[in-house]
């Protein structure tokens, strides 16, 4: 049995999909979201290198680098506002951060 | 000389009302006095040169409205029926000028009364001199203002203003009869000028429209329509009840326009239509029986009033009732020459009231006056004679005509002429006993108000005399002088064109050769209704409570007006401001504002405050948001993608 | 050389200048406020002379518009500034430049606060108002006809009432919501045709379903703004709670902007939904005489009552307008010209005791005639006038409707003559209560008498009615070719659908 | 056979680990798991061929990301918090919608839309890394320096963000220690003598 | 390699560098205003390059980068509406809290990544770009740091911000799979012959990530939270700018790279523009709060510009270029106002504190009230006119129904509009307003509210130039 794209493109969505889930699901604090959309990011990855490899096209494995490098600088924009966040509020729960609404 | 008959009044009405007060009373007072005299001169001397050379003439002024085939040009037009009317109308109201120079001398706004009075002679005028339909509506509803504005002349007293509103209401409801007459005539005809209406009106006079289903002759249509007009102008039954009301207003304008003239205006609408008429037979039959059944009815309730110039109105009522079954027996000389007498003996009769009105310092209830004819024998002496011109009493002025008229009834040898005959001597009788009945209970007895007034009591100055005199030759002569011309053997060649008899109405022809009894019935019910008058409040005065008591229910009715006004008021006013207030607030607030602007403006602000719960701000939420959107997104365009 | 002058943007842009004077150098203080007076109504006289100049040149027996002024907009889209006036909108041009001085003159002392803005407002509403009814391209026209919710929100708000915020809303988006569906069908037409020239389009015919749609479509913006039952809810709310003059142009030009939409757009431009739907507008028009009629009855503030009868009056406008014929619709534009003044005289009226008194309560009047006598004559001539009776305006108009609609539609006719009645009930008994009887109360007699400036104001107006009432002509001679035009139009579809009937027949 | 073996462990412990991420109630633990994933994605990459961003993927997110979720969860001092009520009430609805997504992502990818087109013919010979080379710094050099914009960005972002200057605080201070004066710091103090 | 047409991105870069290095070396007193005025001259500068590299349309870096009409449009915009908003921010600044000198130089910062978006033909370039125009937002909608409301937004910002470049990223990589490019020719191309279902749900994916930058309804969610915590010239900086970009993108993406695809990506834009008219038109009712309402009001806003695209006519999009002009304009002149009314020496939040103000600022309230009768699409104000062209293309490609609700929805919205005339005008005045009227705010207030005036006079140029851009798409 050979590993075809279609295994790789299921695991994809398993893994975007559970990203999602941790989206939403998540009571409990904003670092678990930011794992989520890193599991998301993995997913996207996971994505463009398997189209890379069997198209035999080197453009996703390029794209796969930037969105690496996208979310390595989007994690430490992200934790740098969580941690101001902390300092004002002084949690992370999700089920707080509630003051903007209406 | 037409052109100043007509608009002298006018000027005169212009000067007094707008530059009354810098005038002053005086000048004011004579100025329109003056005018109107001229005007009244003129109006006798064109009379005598039309009567003479019998050349009809329509004098043109200006355009007033022209849209395709609809235009109207305002004009007088001079043939008889216009000249009869302009002297009856200059004259009276003449004497009503000058009479109010006397009886309005304690009144603080003389000038305004006096431009009231030239500008209703005006509108009159215009009434009777117009060549087309739309003018007459104009001197028709100006008039109606006219005698609005003069019922409520003293709108300090509540009860004036409100019958000057019922009159004008009363008469609105006339004249939408009457505006959807004329529209009708032009719709059919394609023209407003009478000439051109009445020339194509043989070929026309079987056409009919359909309306709601119904089949109606257009001829009959618009005959009924101009006599609801007709019927509210003049009073008919049904739409009397603003003339007794009107008394409210000052005697002089009682005399004037509740009398002599402008209730008069239906009848002279009958006549100046006769053309017309006289191809809508069973619109004919409504008038005369209309015309019978208001003669009968307000003698009825003539006989129980206490008020003398509520009996008198009511008497004005009867009276025309008899003028218009005379034109539906097609009797239109008979009815314009009843119309021409009682012109003078009903003002005389008015003005004479009014002077003993002012003499017992403005006291109306005749159950209050009594035995004053020795103080005020002049006027006296004249409220015998317009009172003998009322009953029809020989050789008086309401002899001829209303004899004529009966007469003409019965010749008409139809169902509507006979009951029109009986109800018509019927009413003859009452008119005599009531008339006395007002002579005797004010003259005559004992004196029932206070001791002040009695001494206050006197004649009035010549100012006012002199009208009454001159009326009082009217109510003697003008029977006698006009009998020839207007309804003797020359009346074809003396009304000329202005009216039409068509040769298969007989009535009026055949009236001069009645049986005996006809013409003597009147007469002999006339002396018995003053016997009885006699008997009932010189010889026995408790015999009126008697039968009073007796007669209870009746007497009632009578004296309730037969409960016109109570059924009106519930029909109309009190369910008019039901449905008013209902639609306002059950339709206008309930409903439409309701479901409508506030109600969608709440619906918006529920939708608003639902929608914003989604902005719970929680991120999850939010998140969820977006995802559903995106699931949504996708399985839309999936399916229709075709997976 | 008149021909080279713009005269009908001249009019129009005018007291735009006038209004930019006032907001750029009046203060807001009592200065201030005298000068922008002045300057509105110089301003607004100068137009209304211009306007005249425009009457005077007029050539009846040229059956199109004419002073047409032509500047391409956007070339791309085949959009014009186009103006021009015919037989129908001159009299509304005209009756715009005339009542907006009798509004500056009416509220010299009635405005007290804000004055430059409320004079600038109303000299922008005369640009928005003139340009309506001058524009000959259907976007122009929509775009000036929807901008005078602006200035009149603000003339609502701003000064108006107690309950002004209220009603000043349900103005706006009573009429805004009538009017964008107007909008779209606009655009629609505009694509279909590829042009927005109000004269093209006469000439293209739509399908006849279409036709349904754009007609209601239509009918939704000028059946709210003329108004119409059951639309007319927002109008007593408005007139109420707006201040006189601004009541007075609300009733006296706003409103025939309705009107004239249907004769200018709805029946020549969709003639067999017109045809169509004639029947169902009668009903709707002769409900809104009776109702309305009936409930101005029963209204004790003099505001509402009179409001109330412009709907009943504007019920005879539409009845007229789709009774397709030569009188009922020259009556339609005379009735609309004629309730601008009388309703704009009676608003006055009202404002004339509301200034002294502070209440519209009918019941806190009474005897007022004997106090103010000038004012009494007045007020009397303008309720006559509202009653119709010969001799004024209004009775032309009303009996020129009745003439048409009987030609079509007798029994219509007769219900819609219903409304004489009424309006003489409610009028007559308005005038009754405010005016007849004993001044006994302290501040009715107290109350001042008519000044100057005030009876300025009445004199051209009573006079107008007056003229307008006895001398008709002048005035049905200007529509009358116009007019002949839409019934061309009308005659044409209907022998048409009889002729489709009669094949259908024989199918 | 070998490779489809490899390819289910690893994908299994990638999906475990992901469902662990986000379950477990230890921020620290979830971000262990998350390590944990990516590792495995990087054996994944390896057998894709993809050998440069398998060692990327370890470097850049476990050695950069991952240290720093970790480090700022530690920094935090998380509370452990309670799951709420809530949670419950949305579990079904948000799992459907969740799972309505993946269904559909999988219909997609089974629809047999999926086009393997090999217009790009790699060569073999050239090792992926030295591939990537080629391109990255001539075909994608805009891409390339807008990264490092971003990159900058971040930082600059960062710092804005967190770095503040506490007043409290002692801090060594050069230049002032350079250019202290005497005539600053000492006063002298005349001492009257009694 | 002619790196001409990109001088004034470079610029720009190197500007934002050097921007950094004297917001980091000069005086902390005077660094903010130094940078500010630093940025706002080469933001300039970088404008007048980029109209002078512009002028002929050409391709650079593979096909990644173009410089084309669109593209040129936007950029104006952009910067212009950037260098708007900066001059109307910079006094409020210090008031509001936040006195960093980086604030100009991360604005700067993302500009770039907005016109680099403007300029992509590429998803790659597409994704870079974005994200370098929207890390920097995250950073400034939280950079009153000692805020908790401001931080708040940043987070939320974020986390969505990156949950949305989550979602369009896998939406590229679909893409990429489905076409084996990221080049939009070639997905013009391949869409063109084959719209596999892998191409359509990667369409989705991209789409929902552009609908969050557009904050286009259900991905919204974000805009009001963040317009109200962050400091209000950031709101207004959010506002105007990135939407211009997003706007420009989203036509790109549809026009250039799915022109084949319209039934598929028109239902998606119909639905989405439906969904923002109705939801904006409606949940800004019950807003108090100024910048929430704007946040709705844009949303409402966003949407009657997506029908022009919605359309899928090219005229539509020229009405939407437009739009978005006009959209500036209204922004541009509300947030002036806003910003410059302060209470207690707080940039004015609530409605209710605008309470008469006719009265006290007689040409601040008359330049809200033109403003805000336009944002309801009342001729003859620019508003309207936008309404009118992008509802005329709605029934132009036959979407009657939209252009219906289209104004439908703007009449509800009139409400709240109205309601906000209502405070200052018809409500007397009870609250004491301190107004900041800095000249040059004034002075921008003064050009705004000309051109919401007058814009009918100057619409033809505008249409005539955008319907030459479009048909170069």
């Amino acid at each position: 049995m050979i590993v075809s794209l279609e295994h790789y493109l299921c695991l994809s969505a398993v893994l975007f999909t559970l990203g999602v889930f941790g989206i939403f699901l998540n009571r409990k604090n904003v670092i678990t979201i930011l794992m989520s959309i890193e599991l998301m990011l993995l997913a996207v990855n996971i994505n463009l290198v398997s189209f890379s490899s069997y198209l035999n096209d080197i453009q996703g494995q390029i794209f796969t680098i930037f969105v690496l490098t996208v979310a390595a600088a989007e994690a430490a924009i992200g934790l740098a506002i969580l941690v101001i966040y902390y300092r004002n509020s002084g949690s992370i729960s999700v089920e707080e951060i509630n003051k903007l609404r209406g | 000389m037409v052109y100043f008959i007509v608009f002298l009044p006018l000027l005169g009405s212009i000067i007094a009302g707008f530059w009354g007060r810098r005038l002053g009373d005086k000048l004011s007072l004579y100025l329109t006095s003056t005018l109107l005299l001229i005007s009244m001169t003129l109006s006798w001397i064109t009379f005598w040169q039309l009567s003479s050379n019998h050349v009809d003439k329509v004098y043109p002024l200006m355009e007033w409205m022209n849209v395709g085939d609809f235009n109207v040009v305002w004009s007088l037009r001079y043939d008889m029926l216009s000249a009869v009317m302009m002297i009856v109308i200059t004259t009276v109201s003449a004497m009503v000028h000058i009479y109010s120079i006397g009886y309005m001398s304690h009144d603080n706004s003389k000038p305004r009364f006096m431009s009231y009075l030239s500008l209703f002679t005006f509108a009159m005028l215009m009434l009777v001199t117009s060549d087309n339909l739309i003018q007459l509506f104009f001197g028709w509803e100006g008039v109606g203002l006219a005698s609005y504005l003069l019922i409520g002349f003293w709108y300090h007293k509540p009860s004036a203003h409100t019958a000057a509103m019922k009159a004008f209401i009363v008469n609105r409801v006339g004249d939408f009869g009457f505006i959807l007459g004329i529209i009708a005539i032009y719709s059919v005809f394609g023209s407003l000028y009478f000439d051109e209406i009445f020339s194509d009106v043989e070929g026309l006079h079987k056409l009919s429209i359909v309306m709601l289903g119904f089949k109606i002759n257009v001829i009959e249509l618009i005959a009924i329509l101009l006599f609801i007009g007709a019927m509210g102008k003049s009073a008919q039954i049904g739409l009397h009840t603003w003339l007794p009301d009107a008394m409210e207003g000052p005697t002089p304008v009682s005399a004037l326009i509740h009398a002599a003239t402008m209730v008069t205006a239906g009848v002279f609408l009958v006549c100046r239509m006769s053309p017309l008429l006289e191809f809508a037979p069973f619109a004919l039959n409504v008038i005369t029986i209309v015309g019978a059944m208001t003669a009968i009815f307000a003698a009825t309730i003539g006989l129980t009033q206490f008020d003398i110039k509520r009996v008198i109105a009511y008497s004005t009522c009867s009276q025309l009732g008899y003028m218009f079954f005379a034109a539906g027996v097609s009797a239109y000389p008979a009815s314009m020459f009843h119309l021409t007498t009682h012109a003078f003996f009903k003002a005389l009769l008015f003005l004479g009231a009014g002077s003993v009105i002012h003499a017992m310092s403005d006291e109306q209830d005749m159950r209050k006056m009594g035995g004053i004819w020795k103080k005020i024998p002049i006027t006296y002496a004249l409220m015998w004679v317009g009172s003998l011109a009322l009953a029809g009493i020989p050789f008086f002025a309401g002899y001829y005509s209303k004899d004529l008229i009966l007469e003409a009834a019965w010749a008409a040898s139809s169902n509507s002429g006979y009951f029109a005959f009986w109800l018509g001597c019927l009413a003859a009788f009452l008119t005599a006993f009531y008339s006395w009945r007002v002579l005797l209970l004010t003259f005559h007895g004992n004196f029932n108000s206070s001791k002040e007034v009695l001494d206050h009591v006197h004649e009035s100055p010549f100012v006012m005399l002199i009208p009454l005199f001159v009326l009082a030759l009217g109510a003697i002569f003008s029977g006698w002088y006009f009998y020839n011309d207007f309804v003797g053997y020359n009346w074809k060649e003396f009304w000329g064109n202005s009216i039409f008899i068509s040769e298969k109405h007989k009535a009026f022809k055949l009236a001069h050769y009645v049986p005996l009894w006809v013409k003597y019935l009147p007469i002999f019910l006339a002396i018995l209704g003053i016997l009885c008058a006699y008997l009932f409040y010189v010889l026995n005065p408790n015999l009126p409570k008697i039968l009073s008591k007796k007669f209870y229910p009746i007497y009632n009715l009578f004296f309730n007006k037969w409960y016109f006004d109570e059924l009106y008021d519930y029909l109309f006013v009190k369910s008019f401001i039901k449905f008013g207030n209902y639609f306002w607030k059950k339709g206008d607030e309930g409903t439409i504002d309701r479901f409508g602007p506030n109600g969608i403006s709440k619906l918006v602000k529920i939708i608003s405050s639902k929608s914003i719960i989604i902005q719970s701000g929680y991120i999850y939420h939010y998140a969820f948001a977006m995802l559903i959107g995106l699931v949504v997104l996708i399985t839309w365009l999936l399916l229709d993608y075709g997976i | 050389m008149l021909s080279n002058i713009p005269i009908l943007s001249s009019i129009t842009f005018l007291p735009l200048f006038g209004a930019l004077i006032i907001l750029l150098t009046c203060s807001d203080d009592e200065q201030g406020g005298k000068n922008s007076k002045f300057v509105a109504l110089w301003t607004s006289l100068i137009t209304f002379i211009l306007s005249l100049f425009v009457l005077f040149n007029f050539d009846n027996d040229l059956n199109n518009f004419q002073f047409i002024e032509k500047a391409s907009w956007i070339p791309l889209s085949n959009v014009s500034y186009h103006m021009g006036v015919d037989g129908i909108s001159l009299p509304f041009v005209i009756l715009s430049t005339f009542l907006i001085p009798v509004c500056i003159l009416a509220s010299f002392q009635s405005i007290k606060k804000q004055v430059p803005l409320f004079m600038s407002l109303f000299l922008i509403l005369e640009v928005l108002m003139v340009g309506t009814f001058c524009a000959m391209d259907i976007l122009v026209f929509y775009i000036f006809f929807e901008a005078v919710l602006i200035p009149m929100f603000l003339i609502i708000g701003i000064w108006g009432g107690v309950r002004r915020v209220y009603s000043a809303f349900k103005f706006f988006l009573y009429t805004l919501l009538g009017s964008v569906l107007m909008l779209i069908a606009i655009f629609y037409i505009f694509s279909k045709t590829g042009t927005t020239e109000i004269n093209e389009i006469a000439k293209f015919s739509f399908p006849y379903d279409i036709q349904i749609l754009l007609f209601l479509a239509f009918f939704a913006s000028f059946s709210v703004k003329l108004p119409m039952w059951p639309v007319h809810t927002w109008l007593p709310d408005a007139h109420v709670e707006a201040p006189t003059s601004g009541s007075v142009i609300l009733a006296g030009v706003l409103l025939k902007m309705g009107g004239y939409g249907f004769l200018r757009f709805s029946i020549p431009m969709f003639p067999d939904a017109s045809i169509f739907f004639a029947p169902f507008i009668f009903v709707l028009s002769v409900i809104a005489i009776i109702y309305t009629s009936l409930v101005a009855l029963v209204q004790n503030d003099m505001k509402k009552m009179i409001a109330y009868s412009s709907v009943a009056h504007m019920g005879f406008v539409t009845i007229g307008a789709f009774s397709f014929t030569n009188e009922g619709l020259a009556g339609s534009v005379y009735q609309m010209v004629s309730h601008g003044l009388i309703s704009g005289a009676l608003f006055l009226c009202v404002g004339i005791v509301y200034d002294r008194l502070h209440t519209r309560e009918i019941n806190a009047y009474g005897g007022v005639a004997d106090i103010m006598p000038n004012f009494a004559v007045f007020f009397m001539f303008m309720m006559l006038a509202s009653v119709g009776l010969p001799g004024t305006s209004g009775f032309v108009g009303e009996l020129l409707v009745l003439v048409g609609i009987w030609k079509t539609y007798p029994i219509v006719a007769i219900f819609c003559a219903t409304g004489l009645i009424l309006g003489a009930i409610y009028m007559l008994w308005l005038y009754r209560r405010v005016m007849f009887g004993k001044a006994i109360k302290e501040e009715i007699v107290s109350l001042e008498k008519l000044s100057k400036r005030e009876i300025i104001i009445f004199v051209p107006i009573t006079l107008l009615i007056f003229i307008f009432g006895i001398y008709a002509t002048p005035l049905l001679d200007i529509t009358q070719l116009s007019i002949n035009n839409i019934i061309d139009i009308t005659e044409f579809h209907q022998n048409k659908n009889t002729v489709s009937q009669i094949a259908t027949l024989k199918d | 056979m070998v490779t489809s073996l490899f390819f289910y462990l690893f994908s299994f412990i990638i999906t475990a680990c992901a469902v662990m991420v986000i379950s477990s109630r230890n921020p620290v633990h979830s971000v262990l798991f998350l390590i944990l994933a990516f590792f495995n994605s990087g054996a994944l990459f390896v057998i894709l061929g993809a050998e440069f961003l398998a060692m990327m993927l370890v470097i850049v997110y476990v050695g950069a990301v991952a240290v720093l979720f970790l480090f700022v969860v530690m920094m935090l001092n998380i509370n452990f918090s309670k799951i709420k009520e809530g949670f419950q009430k949305y579990f079904p609805i948000g799992s459907l919608i969740g799972f309505i997504l993946f269904i559909e992502i999988i219909l997609m990818v089974f629809s047999g839309d999926l086009l393997v087109n090999k217009n790009n013919e790699l060569n073999d010979n050239i090792p992926n890394t030295h591939k990537i080379g080629s391109l990255l710094y001539t075909e994608y050099i805009y891409v390339f320096q807008l990264s490092g914009l971003i990159l900058l960005v971040a930082m600059v972002g960062a710092i804005v963000l967190t770095l503040r200057d506490r007043p409290g605080i002692k801090k060594q201070d050069i230049i002032s220690q350079n250019t202290r004066q005497v005539s600053d710091v000492i006063s002298i103090v005349k001492k009257e003598s009694s | 390699m002619n790196l001409y047409g990109i001088s004034g991105e470079i610029f720009l870069a190197i500007s934002g560098m050097i921007a950094l290095l004297i917001s980091v070396f000069s005086s902390k007193d005077s660094s903010l205003k130094i940078t500010t005025r630093f940025c706002n001259l080469s933001l300039l500068i970088s404008l007048i390059l980029i109209v002078l590299s512009h002028k002929n349309s050409g391709y650079l870096f593979n096909e990644m980068y173009v410089y084309d009409g669109l593209s040129l449009y936007s950029k104006i915009l952009i910067i212009l509406g950037t260098i708007l908003t900066l001059l109307i921010g910079n006094k409020p600044q210090k008031i509001d809290g936040f006195n960093h000198p980086e604030y100009p130089v991360l604005i700067l910062f993302s500009v770039l990544g907005m016109v680099l978006m403007t300029s992509s033909k590429n998803l790659i370039s597409l994704y870079m770009a974005l994200e370098l125009q929207s890390l920097p937002l995250y950073v400034i909608a939280a950079i009153n740091r000692d805020n908790l409301k401001s931080s708040e937004a940043g987070l939320k910002y974020f986390i969505l911000g990156a949950l949305s470049s989550g979602l369009l990223l896998f939406g590229m990589s679909l893409v990429y799979g489905a076409v084996g490019d990221t080049s939009f020719s070639s997905i013009s191309e391949v869409s063109s012959q084959n719209m596999s279902s892998i191409l359509l749900v990667g369409l989705v994916f991209i789409l929902s990530g552009l609908a969050f930058k557009i904050s286009l309804v259900p991905f919204h969610m974000w805009t009001p939270d963040v317009y109200e915590g962050a400091p209000t010239p950031v709101t207004a900086f959010f506002a105007i700018v990135p939407k211009i970009a997003a706007i420009t993108i989203l036509v790109r993406v549809t026009f250039s790279a799915f022109d084949n695809a319209v039934t598929s990506w028109q239902q998606i834009i119909i639905l989405l523009s439906l969904l923002s008219m109705i939801l904006g038109s409606f949940a800004a009712i019950m807003q108090t709060n100024l910048k929430r309402l704007m946040a709705y009001s844009s949303i409402a806003h966003m949407g009657y510009a997506l029908v022009g695209v919605a359309s899928g006519l090219l005229e539509g999009v020229s009405g939407v270029l437009i739009y978005m002009v006009i959209y500036i304009i209204m922004n541009v002149g509300a947030f002036i106002i806003i910003l410059s009314m302060r209470r207690d020496n707080q940039i004015v939040e609530e409605i209710y504190d605008l309470k008469g103000i006719s009265k006290t600022h007689p040409f601040l309230a008359f330049g809200f009230v033109s403003i805000l009768f336009s944002m309801a699409g009342i001729p003859p104000l620019a508003g309207f006119f936008g309404k009118w062209l992008v509802f005329y293309s709605a029934v132009n490609a036959n979407l009657v129904f939209l252009a219906i609700i289209g104004v439908l929805t703007s009449v509800v919205g009139a409400f709240y509009y109205l309601r906000i005339i209502k405070i200052m005008y018809f409500d007397e005045n009870d609250v004491n307003l301190d107004v900041v009227e800095n000249k040059s705010s004034m002075a921008i207030l003064g050009l705004m509210l000309f051109l919401t005036l007058s814009f009918g006079i100057f619409l033809n140029w505008f249409v005539e130039t955008t319907m030459g851009i479009v048909s170069l798409i």
